[in-house]
Parts: structure tokens; C-alpha cells; sequence
């Protein structure tokens, strides 16, 4: 019944070429709706998106199972609809409705949807790192097969927790797969700035973790690099890291303007749009017209569509909300 | 002892072997309860507190880590999210300042932030304990900062059964729960109890009826030792836990004797006392006959010489002189 | 304003330019002075606090780090015993969960331990403030903690000139100063007093009879608006800071109304302000008329939701109705 | 008037061969004294001891001028020593004497001495990283042309501390020599478990900094290693790494039976005595006579014997230093 991927693992979730084209069309249109409510107010709180890396969360979530692990950070909705998270749900989550993934209570920086395997969003730059490492740990320790993933950005490869969290996955032989988006900055800062070492590849030296640079923005290479590692990660050899060069379209922030980034490098980065890059392959590749992929994109923007007005009519959480779930009764 | 608990311990057992039991008879019953922590497997633990598990129950359930805090605690809370039932050890209660992040941010907050939806049953074993020449590194009660954050339990067991039944409890207990040993107390011996008193309730460790004495810890000792030799009559109250705090036991016993000391090992200013203080004062507000007084240690870091280190705690001596000075009040 | 301060500030400044006024005052006014943080050079800062001071004050004056707080925030605390004296930012309160070793371990207790022979002047500034759906993990106001441990200040500005006064004062203070910013208040338009009050000092920012209320940080705002509608008279103290703190002032006028309500925005339980509630139940036992209350946030973590999070914070009404019930009770 | 290092810099403080000798007896009497003081209930608290490392500590000190920094750790005896602080005053400290380096309040896991440039040994792991970097920085800053050497054992290195003090340093060019003991173990723990690449060099890779390994048992060799990288260190290259490749002789803490240490390990070890090392050394070049070299052995002994009769002798501090110091008047 369910597909098997190279490795022999149910990949019941992993995406075919058109479908990731689907689902990269998804955070697209996802993101620049988030981006434009955001700015009318729609919605509170701080958002930041991940326009400009779809091409990274899908490569990665496609080739994931279902029960496989992701962990992520303040840049997480297209990890986690990537990973299979209800776009109607998130939507009603950032703007803070009852019907959200987590009622309301989490927002933008904390949506999560353990049934997808998604262990959250986290708002502390580093703190996803260690978490994927022990439900990596979990996995391993329940003689489960899930791959645990740590997606986090370029930046906090500077923070004490992704030291320590890659050392320990790496001695206890853990199947995790950390994805670094290397994306350029850290808020307004060129990140170059911060190591003396940029190339977080080279950095893993230190850990004796096998690591691997991919085109983040080429969602078929990293596709093929993620089968590649997690084959290797299943198999109990230890973890292995992704850096996945690409770029963030927006500020770091919605409302963000930029001033720190060359104006070259915004048009040299957009030119290589990794969704018009997929497109072009799979139109050149027989794998589907321009009119399925167009198909595609209105099909997205209408799931986009229907997830806002839903979340709009949608109440508000209970009051009593408020108040549960902080201690779960003994 | 708990019922389901297959082995039986000694009469007149050491508070430390309490500690151990309770660690074996967690492992012994659930298998999904891991320890983890700086040499508590081969090593037995610094204080021994983990001798023979590793032997027993094999590396896969006790495991050493490297000497990183944040990395180890962060994978434990990761792992309790995704089906393992973790005992990680803080091996000083002063280091959770290099940790405070998984216990603060992560564990207490994840299933308030997600709904429900992800529970993190841990437990964060540590230790405190003044009056030993640690120096001021070594020797912290910070207990009122995590029972100021919500979502997490704080249990400081004062009794040999308590070492053992709180543990087995905390590691039953579906939240997070910070289970803090007293290091001064690992070679007191006492029994245990056949029907254990469950977590959350506190314990009238003496009954009286002219002062109230609330301590916690290592300070019980001290406060049973004011109660023998004091001519005024103390009820002495052991909180056994702060969250959950029991202060229907304390209400009660003080509307009964008209006064309050608590007493506690911590710094006193913006202690734990302060709560209790505030809450009784403020609820007997017309019962209360003579104002509830607190005995904690000055605001100095404990420094290192055995003699001034005493001047600063609380001990038998400066109770029974308090209690005496609120008998004579009013 | 401080008359060694050349630069003058225009009437009706905000609460965030005085911020920025009195980094650029401190760095003016003593070489020794350097800031250090996320984003505060080039980038200006997240919250624009210290826009304009690294072009004026140079790349040697304002330092940008990595994303590597417990790194940093230890090298300014080893620059501030060795002839510098660092204003460290970080950049959320809720971030010292990942560096409170060498604020708490380190700079705290250094001078302690070494006798005097070491000193660590130095402020980590930062910044709280709920009610903008920043979620659980950037709303927290932790200021307990560090008033719980010796060897540190605590001073949270309430008011436009405080938060230039107090500033300068932290950094002219040969201690380790904890400085809390509210964002909530970065908008807020005020006077700059030429005659300021000294750090250590309440300020009484309301005169009143009947019931006292003390409160600090955005709070105090609030209990400025429920003064104005309350038909009883409340007295309202700004503690400006926890520590040292002004009890003489808070007793001075509670033994006048005979009534205290203590209102801050952090979590009740185990908050700071049941500290000042002990104490004054205790020290005028025979004075109070009413028992002392207490107004914070219930044990709950911060949700996103902002009608959640609006029901949780201490408002005006809530405040006034607090009063009143004190008045009646009375 | 003041002798000239190689690299120009006023070198008071730079040993001769036979000075080095002298002090690293001092070290080797101090510690075997100290050791047996503990075992016999004269020193209070933990002690950990530098016995077998003393070629680290004197090849490093011997090259540094007196107000060159040093940070230290749990095992900082001999660092301290080496840097010129007074054997009598440090083992009054350990007596928790009033005369003592820190009147008592430090101990063992706390000696400082600033007058000497010793920002203190330290009882967290990985925390004087960034103190030593924050000397760097202010060496730098203030135009000096000081050094500062953080002293740390490998186990230390897997601490999030010194991964992102490590990076700070070396993105800001600091004068900071790192000096990493690789004594094999930490605590219980055979390092090298810890990590798939036991090699601290190889892992400062990661970070830009140029890192050597040296012989620590040979006080010559590492004396050489230190003179090469102060120079470079001075010359605003930035910080540089030695791994000194040495043994514990001891437990981890005095009263560690070392079980888990291999017999023929131990052996092997003590036949490569670094002080029988440089003996032989010194008389086959001729530099000193064995005569020479045991009249220096009898000397260290000598101070070490009236460091503990002044010490037993010496004032208890005074009752008040334990209030004395937390904060200093503004
Ligand atoms: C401990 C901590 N420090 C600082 C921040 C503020 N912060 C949020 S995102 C961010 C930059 C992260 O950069 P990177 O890891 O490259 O991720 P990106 O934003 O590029 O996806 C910073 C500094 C934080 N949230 N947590
Ligand atoms: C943050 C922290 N974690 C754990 C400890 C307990 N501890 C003290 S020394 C030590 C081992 C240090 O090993 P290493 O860095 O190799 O130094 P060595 O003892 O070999 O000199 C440990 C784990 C501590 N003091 N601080
Ligand atoms: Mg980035
Ligand atoms: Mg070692």
C-alpha cells in the first residue's frame, strides 16, 4: 500500500516532483498572504517568513515520513507545511483563533502539530537544536526508524546549544539531520561577520559529523541530498548536516525594511526564484506542462484563501483557554 | 513504599539510598524511563546516587553525557516529548544557570504554547545544600525561581521516604517536574513509609499549637531540632513541594495556632517564604496574632569559610529563639 | 537630566529616546563605557534603542556580537572586572535562560568572593513587557529571579526620565546592575527631570490617603489610570528598583492609608511582590487596617492570543476594583 | 631595567630555566601538601589538585608579565602560583583564614589574585572562557598590550562557553591565549568518549584559531609553544590555542579512588614526572646541578611548610566579612 523510498522506509509522504512544485506553490502563497495581513494588522504578534526558502522545507519534508521528526525556529510555517501541517490551521493560529493548531496560544513562533511530527516552532534562537536531538534519542532508544530534523538558520550555529546538541548526536550515534539554512543574515547582521569560518560545512569538521552544502534554492538537489542522508542517518551511523545556501526575500522580521542588504544581491538572489528554477526543470523534463503548474499555483492560492477566510469567521479561543494546559492533572 | 514497587529497602535506610531506589524501582517499572547526566553511569554519580543502575539496566537506560548542560537538558526535553520518560541530572542545582532555557522556556511552556498537544513528562534531578564550604558556586537554594514560572512542579524532598516516594511520584507525574536532594542530607537514615503521603501534600511532621513553623529541605532537620528544645509548642509543617503548594495544610494548622515562622535554607529576601508569608497574612489577615515572620539566610552570597558560612544559616537555635520572640508577642 | 550631561533633550521626549539619550550621555561622558550586543551597532538595535551611536561612538565604542549570549555576556562581564564598563544588551528578558551564569555565578558573587579585590561594574540591559502577542517564550518579566540573588541591582524604569536617569546611574554604579526596559513604554511621551532621583530612591507618583499602591514598570501606568477613576485615594509608589530597595518609603506611606495593594505585570506566584507584601504585613502588623493584596499575572504562561493574554495582565479596572474592595474592607 | 621578551615586551615576570624549576617545586610541594591537609580535615570544602600538570601552568605563567591575565578553573592552583601569587596567601585561603587571598570567603575553587593579574579560578565549568576573552577585550580596547590566557581542561570544550567565547575571540582578533590541559579525563570520564574527535586542535578549526599541540610535561617545550603565541597573540592577530597534552595525577577532586583510571596508564604517566623531566634536563645542559636542584626542592618545601604554620596560626575572618562586600557603596 504505502510507497517505499530508496532506503526501504514507508515514505507515504514522500513527495513527487509536481507535488513538491504543489507544495512549495503552498508556502509561497501562504507567506506573501501572511506577509500582506500581517501589515494590515490581521495579525499579531512577530512574524517572520520564509519567502525565498520554500525550496529548503520542501526538499527536506518531502522526503520525510509522516512520523519522522522536525523541529524548527522563528522561521517555521514552511517547515511545517511542508511536513503536512493543515494550512487552515496554521492560518487560524496566527491570527490567534480557537480553531488554530494550538488554540490560539501559540502563534507564528510556536505553531506545532505533533501528529505531523512537528515538535514546534521555538522562539529561542538555538533551542529547537537539542530538542530534535532527543527525539532523535527517543527514536533511537525505542528502536523506532524516524529521523529527527533540527531546521535552523546560519546564525545560530553561533549559540552554545548547537555545539553541545551536535556533539551529542554525534557520539550517541543519533538519526538526526540537521538543515542549516544558510541564508545570509542573522537580523540585520551579514552572518560572514560572525566566524571566521562562514562555511557551517566546515565547522561540522569539529563534531566528526559528515556534512554536505546543497543549492537551497534547487528543491530537486536537495531532495537528493536529503534521500542520500537520511539513508545514511536510518542506518545508525550518526547525523549528518545539510547546508542549504539560499536567501530571505523579506526583512527578518515582517515590517523589517532592509537597509543592511546590497541591492545586487536581492536581484541576483530573486533571479534564481526557486520556484520558477522548478518550474523550468519540470517543463524541460517532461514532468508536467505550464498549464498543470499554473493549475498548481491558482490551486494553492485558493487553499491560501479559503485558510483566511475560515480563520477570519472563526471564534475566538474560550476565555477558559487561558488557563489550561499548564499543569496536565497527575 | 509504593505498592508496585517489587523491591524492599532496608529499615533505617540512608536518605541517598532512598534516592537510588527510587531511581532503580522508576527504571525497574516503566521502561521508558532513561537517566541521563555528567557520570552518572560508570561513575555511579559524584555522590554516588547512581551507583550500580548503569550495571543493571545497561548504557541504553543510563547514560553519560559530555559536560554540556544546555545540550543534554535540551535533548531530555526533546526525548520526553516524543515518548521516553527522562531523569536528567543537573549535578549542582547552581548550574541550571548554564540550562535554564530547556526547563524554563521548553518544558514549562510547550504544552501551555501547543494546547495539549505535546506533554513533557521529565524530571530534572538536582541537588542543593549549604553549610559544607562549597562556596558561593556550590551552594545556591534557587528554588523560588522556578516556582515562579508556571508549569513546572518543584518537589525538595526532607525525609528518606520522601527521597524515594516524591522521585517515584515526580517520575510518575505527567508534567515537568524540578525534584531538588539536599546534599546535607544523603547520610540521614530513617524509614519508609509503608503508605506514602502523594505529591502535593504537605506533612505535619510534628503537631503543636502555639507557633506554626513551615520549612522545606534541609531545614526540617533544623526545625524539628527547635521543636525538641523549645518551651513553646511548634507545629512543624514540611512542604515537600512549593507547585503544587499546599497551603490549605498550612492554613489550616496556623488558624489553629495563631502565628507563622517559615524557614527555609534560601536566600530570605524574594524567597519562597515571601509566598507563603504573603498568603497567610493576607487569608488570616483576622486570625493571625502576632505578624508571620521569616528566617531565611541574609542576602550574601555563601562564602567559603566554615564559620561565617554558619553565622548565615538559619539554624536550631535561631527558630527556637524565633518562635519564642512570636509566643511572647502576642 | 544629570548636569554632567552636555546633550539636552527636547520636551516631551519618548521613553525610547531617553534611552538612547542616556547610552549616548554614558558613552560620552566615560571612555570606559562600551555597548555591546545583537544588532546594537550598524543595525541600531530591534527596537531602534540605540540608533545613531554606532556611527557617532565608533565600531570600538558599540559592539556587535553573534548570536552567542552566554559568550558575550560573559566577555563584558570579564572586560567590566579588567577597566571597562560594558552596557550589555540582551536583548529580551526572557533570553537570560541562555546567559545567566555570568550575571547570576559570575558577576553577582565575584566581588564576594575575592573579598573586594574584584569589581564588575556593568549593566545588562534588557527589556520586558506582555500585551503585544509576543508568546510565552518574549513576554516574561523574570526581575525575581535576580532580586533573589545577591550582589545585584535590579531597577526597572517606569517613567521617561527614569529610564535616562536611572540608566546613567546604573552605569555610573559600581555594581552589577540588572536594568529592565518595558517595550510597552517605548512610545510613551514624557518630561525629563533636571533634578533627578537617585537609584535607591521610590518615587511617590501619586499622592493619596486611603490605600497605597505599589507598584514598577508598565504597571505603573496602570495604577496611574485607576487612581484617576477610583473613587477612593490611592497613593502610588514607582519602586523604580527592587534592589536596593525603598521599603522605608513604602512603609512611610502605608502606615499613613493603613491599606498596600502590590500590583506588578510578572506572575503573582512567587513574584516580587510578595517580598514587599511580607514585609509590610510583618513590620506594621498593628497599622495595617486591611490585609495586604497583591495584583500580578495568574500562574499561566503568556499565550499569543491577545484577548487571552489582555484577560491575564493587571489593568486599570481591575486595579481600581481592587482598591475599592481594600477601602471597603477597612 | 626590566628584561625583554622576545617579541619586545617588558617581561618581568619571564623565568629562567632554573626559576621555572623552583616554581613548578613550589607547585608540586603545595599540591602534595594540600592533599594531605585535606585528607586530614584541615582544608574544608573541595579541592581539586594540579599534581602532574605543573609543567603547563609554569611554562605558560613563566612567559607572562605580571599584569598579562590568567583565568582559571576548579584546578587553579597551580596557574595561580606560577603567576607570582603568594604561596602563604593562597594557603590561608584554602584555611579559610581571615588572612587569606580572599579573607576566607573564596576557598579552593575560588582564589583571585587582581594584583597579579588573576581573574580567579572558577567553579562552573567552561565560565572563565569568556571572562578571559572579556579581559582580551579590554586589553584591546584600552590599548594595552596585555595578554590573557584562559586555562581550561578538555571537557571544558564541550561546553556551549567555550565554543562561542572561542568564536568572539576570534572574530574581534583578541590578545587571548586558550590553553586547553588535556588531562584525558574529566571527573569519572575518559574524555575521549566525549567526542568523536578528541582532538582540541583539530577542533579549533571551526573557530579560525590557530592551535598547536605541546609536550605538558615538558615545562621547556610548553615555555617555547607560549613565547611563539604571546608574540603573535600581541600583535592584534588574534587569539591562538595550546593544547597541552598532560596527565592527572590525582582524582578529579581530593578523595577520588580513580577506579576507572587503567594501572598501566597511570605508570606510564608518572614516569613522565615533568619535574624529573626538567631536572635531567637542566643538568645535562649543564644549566644547574642536581645540588642546585634539590636546595630548590628543600626551598619550595621550605615555603610551603611556613604557608601552613602562618596559615594554621592566622586570624578566622572576621565574623563581619560575611556581610561585608555583596554590594559596594555608589
Ligand atoms: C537566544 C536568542 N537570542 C537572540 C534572539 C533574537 N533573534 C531572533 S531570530 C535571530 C536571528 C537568527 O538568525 P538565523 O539563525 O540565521 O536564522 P534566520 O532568521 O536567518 O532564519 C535573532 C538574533 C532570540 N530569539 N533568541
Ligand atoms: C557547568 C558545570 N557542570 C559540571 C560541573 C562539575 N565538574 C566540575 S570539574 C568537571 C570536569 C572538568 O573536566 P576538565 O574540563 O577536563 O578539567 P579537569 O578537571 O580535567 O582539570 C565537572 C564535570 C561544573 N563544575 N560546572
Ligand atoms: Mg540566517
Ligand atoms: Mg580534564
Amino acid at each position: 500500500m504505502r510507497a517505499q523510498s530508496a532506503d526501504g522506509r514507508p515514505a507515504t509522504d514522500g513527495l513527487s516532483p509536481v507535488q513538491r512544485f504543489e507544495r512549495m506553490a503552498l508556502i509561497r502563497s501562504f507567506e506573501l498572504k501572511v506577509s500582506e495581513l500581517y501589515r494590515d494588522g490581521d495579525i499579531p504578534g512577530f512574524v517572520h517568513t520564509s519567502l525565498g526558502q520554500e525550496a529548503v522545507a520542501v526538499g527536506v519534508c518531502g522526503r520525510l515520513a509522516r512520523d519522522d521528526y522536525v523541529a524548527t525556529t522563528h522561521r517555521g510555517h514552511g517547515h511545517c507545511l511542508a511536513k503536512g501541517a493543515d494550512p487552515g490551521a496554521m492560518m487560524a493560529e496566527l491570527f490567534a483563533k480557537g480553531t488554530g493548531l494550538c488554540h490560539g496560544k501559540g502563534g507564528s513562533m510556536h505553531v506545532a502539530d505533533p501528529g505531523h511530527g512537528i515538535l514546534g516552532a521555538n522562539a529561542i534562537v538555538g533551542a529547537s537544536i537539542p530538542i530534535a536531538v532527543g527525539a532523535g534519542l527517543s527514536s533511537r532508544l525505542l528502536g523506532q526508524d524516524r529521523v529527527s530534523v533540527a531546521f535552523f538558520g546560519e546564525g545560530s550555529v553561533n549559540q552554545g546549544a548547537f555545539h553541545e546538541a551536535a556533539n551529542l548526536a554525534a557520539i550517541w550515534d543519533l538519526p538526526v539531520l540537521f538543515v542549516c539554512e544558510n541564508n545570509l543574515y542573522a537580523e540585520f547582521t551579514d552572518s560572514s561577520r560572525m566566524s571566521r569560518v562562514p562555511s557551517v560545512t566546515a565547522r561540522c569538521a569539529a563534531y566528526g559529523i559528515e556534512a554536505h552544502e546543497v543549492d537551497g534554492n534547487d528543491v530537486a538537489a536537495v531532495s537528493e541530498a536529503v534521500d542520500d542522508a537520511l539513508g545514511r542517518c536510518r542506518s545508525g551511523s550518526g547525523p549528518i548536516l545539510l547546508e542549504a545556501h539560499t536567501y530571505r526575500w523579506q526583512g527578518h522580521y515582517e515590517g523589517d525594511a532592509q537597509p543592511y542588504k546590497p541591492e545586487a544581491e536581492v536581484t541576483n538572489w530573486k533571479a534564481r526564484d526557486p520556484l520558477v528554477l522548478e518550474r523550468g526543470r519540470l517543463v524541460v523534463a517532461g514532468e508536467a506542462t505550464a498549464e498543470d503548474l499554473d493549475a498548481a499555483v491558482r490551486g494553492a492560492e485558493d487553499i491560501v484563501e479559503r485558510a483566511v477566510s475560515d480563520a477570519r469567521q472563526a471564534d475566538d479561543p474560550d476565555p477558559m483557554e487561558a488557563y489550561a494546559d499548564v499543569l496536565i492533572n497527575a | 513504599m509504593s505498592s508496585s514497587t517489587p523491591e524492599t529497602v532496608a529499615a533505617a535506610t540512608r536518605y541517598l539510598d532512598a534516592i537510588t531506589q527510587g531511581l532503580a524501582d522508576a527504571l525497574a517499572e516503566d521502561e521508558h524511563v532513561v537517566l541521563i547526566g555528567i557520570d552518572v553511569g560508570a561513575g555511579g554519580g559524584i555522590f554516588a546516587a547512581t551507583r550500580g543502575l548503569h550495571e543493571r539496566f545497561g548504557p541504553e537506560r543510563v547514560l553519560d553525557t559530555p559536560i554540556s548542560e544546555m545540550g543534554y537538558v535540551g535533548a531530555a526535553v526533546g526525548a520526553a516529548m516524543t515518548g521516553l520518560r527522562p531523569i536528567v541530572e543537573i549535578m549542582f542545582m547552581d548550574f541550571v544557570t548554564v540550562c535554564l532555557d530547556p526547563i524554563v522556556n521548553q518544558a514549562a511552556k510547550l504544552p501551555y504554547m501547543t494546547a495539549g498537544a505535546l506533554s513533557v513528562p521529565i524530571v530534572f534531578r538536582t541537588q542543593t545544600g549549604a553549610g559544607r564550604s562549597a562556596g558561593a558556586q556550590h551552594s545556591q537554594s534557587l528554588e523560588v525561581m522556578f516556582a515562579h514560572v508556571p508549569g513546572l512542579k518543584v518537589v525538595m524532598p526532607a525525609t528518606v521516604t520522601d527521597a524515594h516516594d516524591l522521585l517515584l511520584d515526580s517520575v510518575r507525574d505527567p508534567n515537568p517536574v524540578l525534584f531538588i536532594e539536599n546534599r546535607r542530607l544523603y547520610g540521614m537514615r530513617g524509614e519508609l513509609d509503608q503508605d506514602p503521603l502523594p505529591l502535593g501534600r504537605a506533612r505535619i511532621a510534628r503537631a503543636g499549637d502555639e507557633v506554626t513553623v513551615v520549612t522545606w529541605g534541609q531545614s526540617l532537620r533544623e526545625c524539628l531540632a527547635a521543636a525538641d528544645r523549645s518551651e513553646v509548642s511548634l507545629e512543624v509543617l514540611d512542604l515537600r513541594s512549593l507547585v503544587p503548594l499546599d497551603i490549605e495544610t498550612v492554613l489550616e494548622s496556623v488558624s489553629r495556632t495563631g502565628r507563622l515562622l517559615v524557614v527555609h535554607e534560601a536566600v530570605q529576601d524574594f524567597g519562597a517564604g515571601a509566598e507563603i508569608a504573603a498568603r497567610v497574612a493576607d487569608e488570616l489577615f483576622d486570625e493571625l496574632l502576632t505578624p508571620v515572620r521569616r528566617l531565611g539566610a541574609p542576602a550574601v552570597p555563601m562564602p567559603f569559610s566554615p564559620l561565617l558560612e554558619r553565622s548565615l544559616l538559619p539554624n536550631a537555635d535561631a527558630i527556637a529563639e524565633a518562635a519564642t520572640s512570636l509566643r511572647k508577642e502576642g
